[in-house]
């Protein structure tokens, strides 16, 4: 008899699978806007309630299936589902009559295969999921059927194409190494194995390409500002993350000290978390900053994994903390493409306030004190301090964290900035409102009661950081909005000059 | 002796007048010198001591057979439609 | 003899006498014709069923009678042949169904089903073939039942791929028939049997065995469309649709395929094989095909030419399956058989319906289709993934059984070659999958579609559905016993330790 | 029992013969439906009793070999007897319904047809070098006559070279029957070969079985001596063309064959053998390109003949000098080629015929869209076709097997790239007749169609030629029975 | 130029053809062993019912020659006859006015008719026999044509079509008559030989003749599209 | 060297000129013609051979009959058809007529 939760789990992939089923109805056309929001509930409930540790085993399925979950892949999903929940939402309200059907299944299918590559445990299915995910999300990204659409779509096709192929490629080096079909075997083997740099070279280049790795990541501006503001929520938020995941369950943390690619993916890292921020910052668009944001955003967790690759005494307390800086930025940022879409109320404390909610999350993730970016930046600190870390460049990552936190703030300031020219005065549907309040909330308020835990850092939820950890909190952020002062100053200056 | 020579001369009048019957240029006297042919012929298988045969070749390969010939002779060379005249045999 | 015996015959006669019934019926009668051609497609089914449960059991099922002094005609069904026979015998199915309904008001229906059910028979008969003898008799059949079909139209292009496909696939069976008559001679009348003969086989006869083999690669080659011997299938395209996906699903391509498996493991034997050095070559030109096939199909313009191009290259996945030497590559290249047939014809059927519905032949004239054709574009959306090898789609599975049985064997270029493959695959397909769905059409179609209407006939609607569901299906069961994946597990197991 | 039934063989067509010459041509139908069933039980009752007792020498009139004629019944002849029953029916019923009986002169079609027959039971039977030659004018004349029967010039041109073909081979055959009786003073076969065994091969016989195959050969329409049978076989009434081509050609063939192998090893040599194989050859290719170029339909059949008369010679090189058991294949092979041309020739020809009636042309080209109206015919022209293009299961590949198989076990290779491309080419002129019928042709049906019953017997032969193939080896085992010198009479 | 080379063959090839033949003849005629075929056939011609060897061969020995040669006779007289074109037998400008020919008439015929008898009635112990009388008769037919004599019975007809056949049914009705009474094919009753012998050949001699002289009525005279053909039966 | 030997050996060279006329000339006749004298050329080597050592023998001799009858047979039949040639076409050879399609069933 199947355990409650793997019932949960077998619904929580096969609710929003099978949902696309009803666009075969046109008159369901209504219900299925509705049920958007739905999709993602038993895969919350699931990831809320249930406990880890349980299985559930599919032998049937491809070459064996077996799903499961444990900590790490808790909170994978629940950032998963929660973000798809808000942003179901929110596209009830935001999406247009137009290829609704179409938009709602993919909708479902990207969700179908996002959840469950969180639980997948052989390869076979969770390569499947992951698939699923990356050729339904086309579907998303080129929704709209612009030319920037179409364009970001090949874009976005043709490197996710790249990456799978690449995936495959590992996984197949891999499982054969393995001689097995579980992901759980897969690190140990590849460390054994006699291809493990390429199997390595392989695995992080095609989860990078979802991940957004530098040099990877040209789909993603382009993607994430075509895309439905919903759809972009969980591109930047959730499926991102995924290919963190894909990394974090596959690479061999902790079965042998890699201080080579540790290294490489350090200043992977800190290209993107800068380069991106360099980028973002000229960036018209507020969605198209809010997507160098997540490069940024990603290259400061590459640093960690990195980190974890090159320390393997180190690599479960810093998967810990990468899966709640994950959550943290998952949250946040979906949050943020959220607000990209609403409009202001007339009231001008209305409108405060709007701007209030919009900037929160936005300075979270620059990690603001009392939000989940201080914890998250904090135990980040904490874990990459420079005694407790045993390979050659683990000097740099404090300044690097550093200029991380600047560059994170800066491109804040940037997307509110661009927001600000943009947003535009009137009503939202109501739906549209909801979602976006939800988002807020769960990365503002709910983030604290979420099941996450971080070993040995953060043993439960700290509200206020502690007053030595402020200082470290507020001044990268003072740089910051100096830095941003200054810009203002001078484009300013330069406008005046121009004008005269 | 005298039967060699006559048998020699009756061989030699074989070959000749079979020659003759198909090079003659009329194909009227190419029937003709036919029987003449079928009679030798008659007379050579009495000098072979058949005389069932000489009896049936007299009678048919001479007799029946030219008459035959003669006939259709007679009648393609009497009249023409076409091309080939009468006593066209040779190419 | 037995039941047992007499299984197979039925197996086969089933679609033969069908045949014979329908050149007998009058062209009016369509009910009639309809009604024997599906129920003799049910019937060869459930024979087929049965005849899989028993060889599963181990039950033997087979005849044999000397045919030609010192040559025996024999059928026997193993677990080889079950798999392509149980492929032909569902794909019939469909394919008959979808041709009813594709055929619907045209000329010639009584010709076009009884050559279809004697090239059904052929297949049968390829599939249940106990001995080289009896394969190249209905690999002939095969030939010359086709025919008519691949000419079907009557048009002057139709009788040209006609003459070409007659002139490749003669040419073929005349190569096919010398190196069988050859190894006859060197070897006596060999049957099929797992292992193959020549495990220890005199040195002498090396230098002839090596020879054979590569005239029997060549004859089988042809319908198998290896390159350079597959000029003949892109033109066959002229067919209409159910015989183009009968052609390159079921029939045609596969009993060249199937041939080259039966010649590397039933009369060779792999290890054989491999010991004469033959099979390292067959691989790399497999491999090379599968490349060349996807470049060519890249810059097709014309749906079913790009399909048929493909099909070049999908084909030769088989081929280079059992060329790799381990029992897990073989299976991937043998669950391709079953894997490809059931994409292609999905394939095939859509791009039949299309024709059919809203006359779309070219490539650039399908945008927005799914919109038109929801059913159909789905179909053929997971038939185009399955073939581009994405998870969790039957070209998944192949792909990766036969890269885990390469890198087994130490041939890790093959890797590339399949992702190679895939990429191509991609290239090909994936513009074709935005054109369907996220592109505005360019005018209206002919026919509008009606809601609480199918968008086409519900001969032509269902069967891609089901393939494509099947596509789904042996992916995502694979590991069930009776998967087509296990089955060929199975066989692959039998062959390397018989 | 025996002697009844080979009374009743050699009785019934000549007696039919007369019968029907006393009728006119629907009466003689009728009488020769009567004719036709006796004919085939009796050779069926032969077929069966040598089946199962194995052959006899049978002296006609009660007189032995050297004095009287004595018949050679062995399981080959009997065979072909029964192969002639079921053509010569076939094409006999065919004809019945196929000629126009309204027109006087048909009604000699009968007598002649039913003369024709006995002619071919003499040369299936026959042991004696003489009775041969009667039975193969027999045969020629009736021929000849059916091919000019109320023909117009060109069918009267056709039959006068025929004729004079026939009558130069016949008398070429006959040199050579009066040097073997110079030599040998038997006119018996089996007197000669027993002569041999008992005496050193005599100088200059050989010239005597030279001239005996050349006049066969002639007779036969061996390249290059073929340029008779196309005008002929093309140009007479498809059963009559049917009968021509299936059985006509294979009598002086088969008195060849047994010649060649009663007395070839003794008295031929290499390299004759290996010159009628290669004229073989070359009447394959040249005669099976020539058929690819024919306009008319029936042409084409004919030349095809031509092509498929090329393989029978290949028995010449592959029985001389090889082993018994190669030479076994072969005559197996030829044997089965025989069979397989004679039935699905006639198939052809008769199917061929319907088409024309239909098209009401004898040009390819006129075939148009006939497929779309008259598939019956077509396919029976097809089915025989795929016996001739020696494809699997049908006679002709059984045999094009043997014959591969004993070309390779003599070594001699070169004789299967010969049979490989013919097959190739023959394709090529069957697969022009199906180009030209499946051309769809726009409008509507202007065929007329042949009753059922003439589109039937064609398919019948066609099939009869296609299970040849599976059946190839009972039949030969009846070929292969003992012959028992004194058997049963 | 062709023809030349073309004749040159022909030549060449007929020389070589006559000297191997030559060759051939000569050589045989050195090396051969007499059969014994003559001295068995003088020991059975008592068995045979006739005195005349070449008859008893004829008509006893080899009488399914003889049987099938009368049928290859009836087969061109067949052929003849269908295309016969006898439309013109009357015509008066046949009827000659030649009174060599009328006197050939005159005392011929009746002279050949008594030949033909004679060498018939010969035929059992004598040279002579059914073909020899058969075309002496023949023969007086032509002559009795050519004079113009109308001859009705020649046209295509049942009863020249009776005539045809007569001879061959006889002989075939003799050969079977044993057959059924458990004898060989075409072996004649103990006792009764001589006298079917005789009979075969009287009506041989008629239907020979009747054949012979078919034809050549029955050659056609004028271009006629469709040979006419007698009225039916 | 008999008389018989002599006939026969002349048959041989009769064989050689009847053979050289039917392969060289053209008109119908005179082929005809060529055939009888073969055919005699062989007849005399058929009874001339054989009795060249043992005497008559009536064997062939009977043969020569039945051959006689055969060859006046087929003459007579070759005359009609000739015969009925020339009415139809005008021509007493052989030589092909600029091919005329043939319309019309058979």
């Amino acid at each position: 008899m199947m355990s409650p939760a793997s019932v949960l789990a077998l619904l929580a992939v096969a609710l929003p699978l099978l949902y696309p089923a009803m666009a075969l109805n046109a008159g369901w056309v209504r219900a299925m806007r509705f049920a958007l929001p739905l999709l993602p509930l038993p895969a919350l409930v699931l990831a809320v309630g249930a406990d880890p540790g349980w299985q559930l085993e599919l032998p049937w399925l491809l070459n064996g299936g077996l799903w499961a979950m444990d900590e790490l892949r808790r909170l994978f999903l629940l950032l998963t589902a929660v973000l798809w929940t808000v942003a179901g939402i929110y596209a009830a309200g935001y999406l247009k009559a137009h290829h609704l059907r179409r938009f709602c299944v993919f909708w479902g299918l990207t969700l179908a295969g996002n959840l469950g590559l969180t639980v997948a445990v052989d390869i076979g299915s969770f390569y499947s999921l992951f698939a699923l995910m990356t050729f339904a999300g086309y579907g998303l990204v080129v929704h709209e059927g612009t030319d920037e659409a179409t364009h970001a779509g090949r874009v976005y096709l043709i490197m996710a194409v790249l990456g799978e192929m690449a995936i495959l490629a590992g996984l197949l080096l891999a499982s054969v190494a393995a001689d097995s079909q579980m992901l759980a075997d897969l690190p140990r083997a590849i460390a054994g194995s006699p291809r493990r740099d390429l199997i390595i070279a392989l695995l992080i280049a095609g989860f990078g390409v979802k991940a957004g790795l530098p040099l990877l990541h040209f789909w993603l501006p382009l993607a994430h500002p075509v895309a439905p503001t919903p759809a972009s929520a969980v591109l930047s938020g959730a499926m991102i993350k995924a290919g963190l995941l894909g990394w974090l369950v596959t690479l061999p943390f902790g079965e042998a000290a890699l201080p080579g690619w540790g290294a490489l993916m350090i200043v992977a890292g800190a290209v993107g978390a800068i380069g991106a921020a360099v980028l973002g910052v000229r960036q018209q668009q507020p969605k198209t900053v809010l997507a160098y944001s997540s490069i940024s955003q990603m290259g400061l967790i590459v640093l960690m994994v990195g980190a974890a690759m090159a320390d393997s005494e180190r690599a479960p307390v810093l998967f810990s903390i990468i899966a709640l800086y994950a959550l943290h930025h998952g949250l946040a940022k979906g949050s943020l493409f959220l607000s990209a879409g609403i409009t202001l109320p007339s009231g001008a404390m209305r409108r405060a306030a709007v701007w209030l909610l919009i900037a929160l999350p936005g300075l979270s993730l620059a990690g603001l004190p009392f939000t989940s970016g201080a914890l998250a930046k904090l135990a980040m600190k904490e874990s990459l301090l420079e005694e407790r870390l045993e390979f050659a460049v683990a000097g740099y990552l404090s300044p690097l964290m550093v200029a991380g936190a600047v560059a994170t703030l800066l491109l804040v300031l940037r997307y509110l900035w661009t927001l600000n020219g943009k947003i535009e005065t009137g009503r939202n549907p109501p739906m549209l409102v909801t979602g976006w309040l939800a988002s807020v909330g769960v990365s503002l308020v709910a983030f604290w009661w979420m099941p996450w835990e971080v070993e040995g850092l953060v043993k439960s939820p700290e509200w206020l950081p502690a007053g030595y950890q402020l200082w470290a909190l507020a001044w990268p952020m003072l740089i910051a909005v100096a830095l941003a002062a200054v810009a203002l100053l001078a484009s300013r200056l330069v406008r005046q000059r121009s004008l005269q | 002796m005298v039967e060699w020579l006559l048998d020699g001369l009756l061989v030699l009048a074989l070959v000749v007048t079979a020659a003759a019957a198909l090079w003659s240029a009329e194909l009227f006297r190419a029937v003709v010198v036919f029987i003449a042919f079928g009679v030798l012929m008659a007379v050579a298988w009495v000098r072979l001591r058949a005389p069932d045969i000489a009896l049936a070749e007299a009678a048919i390969g001479a007799g029946l057979t030219g008459v035959l010939l003669l006939d259709a002779v007679s009648h393609l060379g009497g009249k023409r439609r076409r091309a080939h005249k009468p006593g066209d045999g040779r190419q | 003899m037995t039941l047992n015996a007499w299984i197979p015959v039925f197996a086969l006669m089933t679609s033969l006498i069908a045949s014979l019934v329908i050149f007998a019926l009058p062209e009016k009668g369509y009910r009639l014709r309809t009604w024997v051609n599906l129920g003799a497609a049910l019937v060869k089914l459930s024979l087929v069923v049965v005849m899989v449960w028993g060889v599963f059991q181990g039950v033997e099922y087979g005849l044999s009678f000397t045919m030609v002094p010192g040559v025996t005609f024999v059928l026997k069904a193993d677990a080889l042949s079950m798999m392509f026979a149980g492929l032909s015998a569902v794909l019939w199915l469909l394919t008959t169904i979808y041709a009813v309904g594709y055929l619907e008001d045209s000329p010639n229906r009584s010709r076009f089903f009884g050559f279809f059910s004697l090239c059904v028979a052929s297949t049968m008969g390829i599939a249940l073939a106990g001995n080289l003898f009896t394969f190249f008799l209905f690999y002939e059949m095969l030939t010359l039942s086709t025919y008519p079909l691949v000419v079907h139209r009557g048009t002057e292009k139709a009788l040209r791929a006609g003459r070409t496909y007659v002139i490749y696939t003669l040419t073929g069976g005349a190569v096919l028939l010398l190196a069988i008559a050859w190894l006859h001679g060197v070897a006596g009348d060999l049957p099929f049997r797992e292992g193959g003969h020549f495990m220890d086989a005199d040195p002498d006869i090396h230098r002839s065995l090596i020879l054979i083999f590569i005239l029997l690669v060549a004859g089988l080659g042809v319908k198998a469309a290896i390159f350079p011997l597959h000029g003949w299938l892109p033109q066959a395209m002229v067919a209409p649709a159910p015989v183009s996906a009968l052609l390159h699903a079921v029939a045609v391509v596969k009993a060249g395929a199937f041939g080259i498996v039966r010649v590397v493991y039933d009369i060779y034997g792999v290890e054989a094989s491999s010991a004469l050095g033959v099979l390292e070559p067959l691989a790399w030109l497999a491999a090379f095909t599968i490349l060349y096939g996807s470049f060519r199909a890249l810059s097709q313009t014309d749906l079913k030419r790009r399909l048929a191009f493909s099909t070049v290259s999908q084909v030769s996945y088989i081929i280079l399956g059992i060329s790799l030497f381990g029992p897990v590559a073989a299976a991937g290249g043998l669950v391709h058989l079953l894997h490809q047939g059931i994409m292609k014809i999905t394939l095939f059927f859509c791009a039949g319906n299309y024709a059919e519905t809203l006359g779309i032949h070219r490539i650039d004239e399908m945008d927005g289709a799914g919109r038109r054709m929801p059913g159909t574009s789905v179909a053929f959306t997971i038939g185009a993934f399955g073939m581009i090898g994405a998870p969790p789609l039957a070209g998944f599975i192949t792909k990766w059984t036969m890269g885990s049985g390469a890198l087994a064997a130490n041939m890790d270029w093959v890797i590339v070659v399949l992702l190679s493959s895939s990429l191509l695959n991609a290239a090909y397909f994936l513009p074709v999958m935005h054109r369907l769905w996220f592109r505005e059409p360019a005018g209206s179609w002919p026919e509008e579609r009606h809601w609480g209407r199918l968008e086409t006939s519900a001969w032509l609607f269902w069967p891609p559905l089901l393939t494509a569901v099947m596509t789904v299906m042996v992916g995502v069961l694979a590991s069930l016993p009776f998967s087509p994946l296990s089955w060929a597990e199975l066989i692959a197991l039998r062959e390397y330790s018989p | 029992m025996t002697l009844w039934l080979m009374a009743g063989l050699l009785f019934t067509p000549l007696a039919w013969a007369v019968l029907t010459l006393l009728t006119d041509f629907s009466r003689g139908r009728l009488v020769t439906w009567g004719g036709i069933l006796v004919q085939v039980l009796v050779s069926l009752g032969l077929w069966l009793t040598v089946a199962r007792d194995g052959g006899f020498h049978y002296g006609l009139g009660g007189w032995q070999a050297p004095l009287g004629i004595e018949l050679r019944v062995d399981g080959l002849a009997v065979t072909f007897v029964l192969l002639t029953a079921v053509v010569a029916s076939a094409c006999g019923l065919h004809a019945g319904v196929y000629i126009d009986p309204d027109k006087p002169w048909h009604r000699y079609f009968w007598p002649l047809f039913w003369f024709l027959w006995s002619g071919l039971n003499v040369v299936w039977l026959g042991g004696d070098l003489f009775n041969l030659y009667v039975g193969l004018e027999l045969i020629s004349l009736s021929a000849v006559g059916l091919v000019a029967l109320g023909g117009k010039a060109n069918a009267l041109r056709a039959s006068l070279r025929y004729l004079l073909a026939a009558l130069l081979g016949s008398l070429v055959y006959l040199l050579g029957v009066a040097l073997m009786y110079g030599q040998f003073g038997t006119l018996s076969i089996a007197g000669v070969v027993s002569w041999l065994g008992v005496h050193p091969v005599p100088a200059g016989s050989g010239l005597a079985l030279a001239l005996m195959v050349t006049g066969l050969a002639l007779k036969t329409a061996l390249f290059p001596l073929h340029r008779w049978l196309p005008p002929a076989h093309g140009i007479a009434r498809s059963p009559v063309s049917a009968l021509l081509s299936a059985l006509v050609v294979k009598a002086s063939f088969y008195m060849a064959a047994r010649l060649w192998l009663e007395l070839g090893e003794p008295l031929g040599n290499l390299a004759a053998a290996q010159l009628v194989g290669l004229l073989g050859s070359a009447a394959v290719v040249w005669g099976s390109w020539l058929a690819c170029r024919q306009p008319q339909l029936k042409q084409v059949v004919a030349y095809s003949s031509v092509a498929q008369i090329g393989y029978l010679f290949l028995l010449f090189p592959l029985t001389y000098s090889v082993s018994e058991s190669v030479s076994l294949q072969a005559q197996q092979g030829i044997t089965l080629q025989v069979i397989s041309h004679a039935l699905a020739k006639a198939a052809m020809f008769l199917a061929a015929g319907n088409l024309i009636l239909s098209a009401g042309s004898n040009r390819v080209d006129a075939l148009t869209g006939v497929s779309r109206f008259l598939p019956f015919s077509l396919f029976s022209f097809g089915l025989a076709g795929v016996s001739l293009m020696s494809l699997p299961p049908t006679g002709g590949f059984a045999a094009k097997w043997l014959l591969l198989q004993a070309s390779l076990g003599s070594g001699q290779w070169w004789w299967i790239l010969v049979m490989l491309i013919g097959g190739l080419l023959s394709a090529a002129y069957v697969f022009r007749i199906y180009r030209a019928s499946f051309l769809e042709s726009a409008g509507p049906d202007r065929f007329y169609h042949p009753a059922r019953s003439l589109e039937v017997i064609p398919m019948i032969l066609a099939l009869l030629a296609l299970g040849l193939g599976l059946a190839s080896d009972q039949v030969l085992s009846v070929m292969a029975l003992p012959f028992e010198e004194g058997g049963s009479p | 130029m062709i023809r030349t080379l073309r004749i040159l063959a022909i030549t060449l090839a007929c020389v070589a053809f006559t000297g191997m033949l030559a060759t051939s003849i000569w050589t045989i005629a050195g090396n051969s062993d007499p059969g014994n075929l003559p001295q068995l056939l003088s020991e059975n011609l008592d068995r045979s019912g006739v005195e005349h060897p070449v008859t008893a061969v004829l008509l006893n020995f080899r009488s399914y020659d003889t049987l099938l040669e009368i049928g290859v006779l009836v087969i061109a007289g067949i052929a003849g006859i269908s295309m016969a074109k006898t439309a013109s037998l009357e015509d008066p400008q046949l009827r000659t006015a030649d009174s060599l020919l009328y006197a050939l008439q005159r005392w011929f015929v009746p002279l050949m008719l008594v030949l033909a008898g004679y060498l018939l009635w010969a035929g059992a112990d004598r040279p002579g026999g059914a073909f020899q009388a058969g075309a002496v008769l023949a023969a007086t037919g032509v002559l009795l044509r050519l004079g113009g004599v109308p001859m009705e019975f020649l046209r295509p007809g049942l009863l020249l079509r009776l005539g045809l056949a007569l001879g061959f049914t006889v002989f075939l009705l003799v050969a079977v008559a044993s057959a059924i009474a458990g004898d060989a094919f075409l072996a004649y009753p103990p006792g009764m030989t001589k006298t079917l012998i005789v009979v075969i050949e009287s009506v041989l001699t008629l239907s020979i003749a009747m054949v012979l002289l078919a034809l050549f009525v029955s050659a056609p005279v004028n271009d006629a599209e469709d040979p006419e053909e007698g009225s039916s039966s | 060297m008999t008389s018989s030997l002599l006939y026969a050996l002349a048959g041989a060279i009769l064989c050689g000129i009847g053979l050289f006329g039917l392969l060289w000339l053209s008109h119908l006749l005179r082929k005809l013609l060529a055939f009888n004298i073969m055919g005699s050329g062989v007849f005399l080597v058929m009874v001339g051979l054989p009795q060249h050592q043992g005497g008559p023998d009536p064997v062939p001799q009977a043969l020569v009959l039945t051959g006689i009858v055969v060859a006046i047979a087929a003459t007579a039949l070759a005359v009609v058809l000739i015969r009925r040639y020339f009415h139809l076409s005008g021509m007493t050879g052989l030589e092909d007529e600029p091919a005329s399609p043939e319309r019309g069933p058979e």
